[in-house]
């Protein structure tokens, strides 16, 4: 067994602990720190599997912009405290069945998936992967950024609304 | 040799090295800093502890340590306390990328220079949540305006990098080194030299850059709360720490690394760091301070575009030129930093001295001329 | 926009002061933000309030004297100077011609040691380290000459009815006149490191414009009010002293902005120069002042006298009645004016601007408060 | 420049004032370098406005708004000064001490603004048509006006504040955080 392995099963499981207590909290901001934690054991899961590429681009862009834009706009907007969420509320009827079917669709994905162990390269190479991203998937790709742009597009108007009304 | 005892003995030395290096730096530079601007502004500096008041740095570090440690009222306490810790993990973890030798990096991960990028992110983290803490406005306004500001410039640092990246065909440091045998790439590339000292010192929070902390406008920014060692971790070793990476970064990137004359060993590295760290300094005693908007005009209207201008025509001359790019690439770049210094001053000073005009063309009144 | 109560934005008011690095003493501003522009600002002012005008209703003329250099403590001489002035005007003397020429040296020494906490301030609010050190620098030659001169170096008493109190020591002369050969070049040293700076002109250029008009009707003087292009002082405007007989420029600017302001600070005291070393050249023989009775009882009558200080005109009015004590002394001061400008020219600007625009309008709340 | 002539002396000044303000002051003479104009009751604002608008004098420039206790009278006070000219014009509105009101002269010159605050601070004159007239200087001494004659230190009440720990904002009076949109 390579030393990697118990550490993998190790930060995996540790993982689950933020990621419970982001839902659980009942600080927001709180809430927004177990999320970046989850965020940070996932670049360890990463890690462990030798994808120091994807582990570091979760870093840069979950916990160095993501998170802290969630961060920016709780501040904002809830400045006092960041304001107690009540646990149990109406949301969490129609957050049942919701839940329900993701854990559906999620067994269905794992129980059909074949794990080959030692197949996932020992160090994946960036130049494939960009050359994967660039060709093959080239076309989602751009869709995606072409879906980010229009956000942002959407996100200037609005705040320009805001300043001139 | 067993996989855990070699896991531990790996752990503790990275531990070692990463906790040493802003150690290290908390105790070089404020004492630099405070005796090269004290020079530089005609006086003398701290000069009373130990020769030349060399242990000045010892006595407030003990000061720090010794001192009560508050935390206002209202204060979310634990967050209060995270957040220094927090913002301590980057230059921590940033340290273990940087090869110091030839063969000695603590982790020589193939995507290095990613990952130096990465980590800074801890420290936003850190600052945003200290300024929240807090629960002081000008600690909030601090910790706002540091996030924004760090977001924004780090956009232009990482096409920098990307340039680099670009020239080695790696993302590995090892690489990076391995790359400047015979030429640095401060030669090939000055015009990312250039924007990378600009992003850094927005990303480190000094002067020019320094809104986060604008001691005359929002009393310190984010550290307006913190007292005792928990400024001490926030002032001396997270600031000073990151100011070592982005000068370890910037000396591996840009000026050969441990690379240098009767073989490359970590002394070079090391002169290299502090030839930039006196950048640093200098800075701190000759400029003012931006303003918010024009800081962030600053990253958005001139650094990244000029990056992205960078980034487009070196790729460009690497794709036509496979062989032998750097010369072409050296005169676009030379050729670009010399427009830049030659005609920013002037266009900057027509396009203020237009805004003025505009702002108040010029009343004529009846005065008595002597 | 529909009313949505989930879209609710709130502004932020920050209380500046009045404990702040730039408070400039003990200035209080009440800032309504909307992020980090500002909506509105409400100056609150007061809190070095010492009732001077209450105090010299009871005390005798002389008595209250000592008290005065304690209310623009940066330049007290002024206000000593406005003071006799008030008083010699009533009893209708005037001191000898040489006490006059060493009340222009006194009064332009002052001029320029407040004009350096001016231009070093007002840097040191934009974030520049260096300048306010190197203007101390310079201020200490000063201070040593008004030491030199009067005996004190803060709160001066020099001036005195019917004249000035010491006559100039030895070697006075010569240390003025080695000062004044060496100062000019000191100000062209605070130019190349400032003027030329793009970040300082970003930062003061079409900052806080103060239109001629809205000058006038708003009553400001001094450089704040040149600045603006209306070319008063009162040394030529409403001649005092030996001011008829020196030659002397009145330096405006065009635009009423931050830079301006420190413009014409910067000329001031070049033109200080100047006028010091006329007087020293021209300094008549004679006495230094003129027996006066010991208890000072000046006819019934009111007479309002004003010096052009380094930040404006300081006006006294005084009523007497006949008796030992100035039946009322109403005291007008420029940066109390100034800063009531502050409600209309700060909105719009940002945070930074609102220490940026105070410190050129160099504000000083001894005198403020009274 | 404007092709007006200067004023030249305080006699002259007093002069144009005189003829200007007829019906308008009681009394205006020259005074050790200045003009005295001692208005009617009641025509302050007119007064103002006169000798601000006036070319010749064209005294655009307030340099402060003041008053004096004489016991049995209160007199508010106007130094006015000119560009043009270095005669400084000293107004003098009479006011009945029982009751000081005066009108405000804040918009005929801005700077009046402030120095009508103070002078209703320390002496007590009420500015009619003051925008603002709050207490600027002494803000805790309710109804103590300290440069009256007749004014005795006394104890100023303060207001009851309890310690909230620090960062508890302190509430003033018209401070309240203003929600700007609904």
């Amino acid at each position: 067994m390579h030393f990697s392995t118990p550490i993998f099963y190790l930060v995996s499981a540790l993982v689950i602990i933020p990621a419970v207590l982001m839902v659980a909290m009942r600080n927001l901001i709180y809430s927004a720190i177990a999320m970046i934690a989850c965020f940070i054991g996932v670049a360890a899961v990463f890690v462990t599997l030798n994808a120091e590429l994807l582990a570091a681009s979760q870093l840069l862009i979950y916990v160095g912009a993501i998170s802290i834009l969630i961060l920016f706009a709780i501040m904002l907007t809830r400045r006092r405290s960041g304001a107690i969420c009540l646990f149990f509320h109406r949301q969490s009827w129609a957050a049942l069945p919701a839940g329900a079917a993701l854990a559906v669709v999620l067994g269905i994905v794992l129980g059909s998936a074949r794990f080959s162990a030692g197949s996932a390269p020992k160090n994946p190479s960036t130049a494939n992967l960009a050359s994967l991203l660039f060709n093959q998937y080239a076309f989602p790709f751009e869709l995606a950024s072409l879906v980010l742009l229009v956000a942002i597009v959407g996100a200037v108007l609005l705040a320009m609304r805001e300043r001139r009304s | 040799m067993s996989w855990g005892l070699s896991f531990v003995i790996h752990l503790i030395a990275a531990l070692v090295i990463g906790l040493a290096v802003p150690a290290l730096s908390a105790l070089v530079f404020p004492f630099a800093v405070r005796r090269l601007s004290g020079f530089m502004s005609d006086r003398l500096g701290p000069n009373r502890v130990g020769p030349a008041g060399f242990f000045q740095p010892i006595a407030d570090f003990l000061k720090l340590l010794l001192k009560e440690d508050v935390a206002p009222l209202k204060a979310d306490r634990r967050l209060f306390r995270l957040a220094p810790a927090i913002a301590f993990i980057t230059p921590v973890l940033a340290v273990s990328v940087i090869p110091f030798s030839k063969g000695f990096t603590i982790a020589n991960l193939n995507v290095g220079l990613v990952f130096i990028v990465a980590f800074s992110s801890f420290t936003v983290l850190g600052i945003l949540l200290a300024g929240w803490a807090s629960h002081n406005k000008y600690s909030l306004l601090g910790g706002l305006r540091s996030v924004a500001q760090m977001v924004s410039y780090e956009i232009p640092m990482i096409l920098n990098i990307i340039i680099i990246a670009m020239l080695v065909g790696s993302l590995s440091l090892n690489d990076v080194v391995g790359a400047q045998g015979k030429i640095w790439f401060i030669a090939v590339q000055p015009l990312a030299f250039l924007v990378f000292i600009v992003a850094g010192m927005a990303e480190l929070n000094r002067t020019p850059f320094d809104l986060p902390e604008a001691e005359s406008e929002l009393v310190a920014g984010y550290l307006t709360e913190y007292s005792g060692m928990r400024f001490g971790f926030f002032y001396g070793l997270v600031e000073w720490g990151n100011a070592s990476i982005w000068a370890l970064t910037g000396a591996t990137l840009f000026l050969g690394g441990w690379r240098g004359p009767f073989a490359g060993n970590p002394g070079w590295l090391i002169l290299k760091v502090l030839v930039l760290a006196f950048a640093v300094i200098w800075f701190f005693a000759t400029f003012p301070r931006l303003q918010v908007d024009q800081l962030m005009n600053f990253a958005w209207k001139v650094l990244i575009p000029l990056s992205l201008v960078n980034l487009g025509v070196t790729g460009l001359l690497i794709i036509l030129l496979p062989n032998s790019f750097l010369p072409p690439v050296a005169a676009f770049s030379w050729a670009s930093v010399i427009t830049i210094i030659l005609l920013m001053g002037p266009v900057l000073r027509k396009a203020l001295l237009r805004k003025r005009l505009k702002l108040n063309p010029g009343t004529e009144l009846g005065t008595s001329q002597s | 926009m529909q009313n949505e109560p989930d879209l609710r934005l709130e502004e932020m008011v920050l209380n500046m002061g009045p404990q702040h690095p730039s408070a400039h003493g003990v200035l209080r501003l009440v800032l309504h933000l909307d992020g980090e522009m500002i909506v509105s600002v409400d100056p609150s002012i007061g809190y070095l309030h010492r009732g001077f005008e209450k105090l010299a209703e009871n005390r005798t003329y002389l008595q209250f004297f000592s008290m005065l250099s304690r209310l623009d403590y940066l330049a007290g001489f002024f206000m000593e100077w406005t003071y006799v002035r008030c008083i010699e005007g009533l009893m209708e003397i005037g001191p000898p011609p040489r006490a006059e020429y060493l009340r222009v040296i006194a009064g332009e020494l002052n001029r320029i040691i407040s004009h350096h906490m001016a231009i070093g301030d007002y840097l040191l609010n934009l974030g520049a380290v260096t300048p306010v050190l190197w203007t101390f620098r310079d201020r200490e030659d000063v201070l040593d000459l008004l030491e030199m001169l009067t005996g004190q170096r803060m709160m001066y008493n020099y001036a005195r009815v019917g004249g000035v109190r010491y006559d100039l020591p030895d070697g006075f002369e010569e240390q003025c006149r080695k000062f004044l050969r060496r100062f000019p070049v000191m100000i062209d040293e605070y130019e190349q490191l400032i003027t030329g700076n793009e970040i300082f002109l970003a930062r003061s250029l079409g900052m806080g414009v103060i239109t001629a008009e809205q000058a006038l009707d708003y009553g400001l003087s001094g450089p704040n009010l040149r600045a603006s292009g209306v070319a008063m002082d009162l040394r030529r405007h409403d001649p005092y002293s030996a001011y008829p007989e020196l030659d002397f420029d009145i330096p405006t600017g065009a635009s009423g902005d931050s830079f301006d302001r420190y413009k014409c600070r910067i000329e001031e005291l070049r033109q200080s120069v100047r006028i010091i070393e006329q007087a020293l050249d021209a300094l008549p023989g004679g006495p230094v002042n003129m027996r006066i009775p010991p208890m000072l009882r000046p006819p019934a009558g009111a007479i309002y006298r004003a010096v052009e200080t380094g930040r404006g005109e300081w006006g006294n009015y005084l009523v007497s009645d006949g008796s030992l004590r100035p039946y009322r002394l109403k005291m007008r001061d420029s940066c109390f004016v100034a800063l009531s400008t502050m409600p209309k020219i700060l909105p719009g600007h940002n945070i930074a601007d609102v220490v940026g625009i105070a410190g050129s309008l160099d504000l000083i709340m001894g005198a403020v408060d009274r | 420049m404007s092709a007006e002539p200067f004023v030249t002396g305080s006699e002259e000044a007093a002069g144009l004032a005189e003829e200007l303000l007829a019906g308008l002051a009681a009394e205006v003479y020259p005074d050790a370098g200045r003009v005295v104009i001692v208005l009617q009751p009641g025509r302050l604002h007119e007064a103002a406005l006169k000798l601000r608008d006036d070319k010749q004098l064209s005294f655009k420039y307030l340099s402060f708004a003041g008053g004096v206790d004489h016991k049995d009278r209160m007199e508010a006070i106007y130094i006015l000064r000119s560009v043009n000219h270095s005669v400084v014009a000293e107004l003098r509105a009479p006011l009945d001490r029982s009751l000081p009101v005066a009108p405000t002269v804040s918009d005929v010159w801005s700077t009046a603004g402030w120095h009508e605050r103070e002078t209703f601070d320390l002496l007590g004159i009420e500015y009619e048509g003051h925008p603002d007239l709050r207490r600027i200087l002494t803000d805790a001494a309710d109804g103590v006006h300290p440069l009256r004659k007749d004014s005795r230190p006394q104890r100023v009440k303060r207001e009851e504040w309890r310690f909230e720990g620090i960062g508890a904002p302190r509430r003033l009076p018209g401070e309240e955080e203003r929600i700007n949109r609904s």
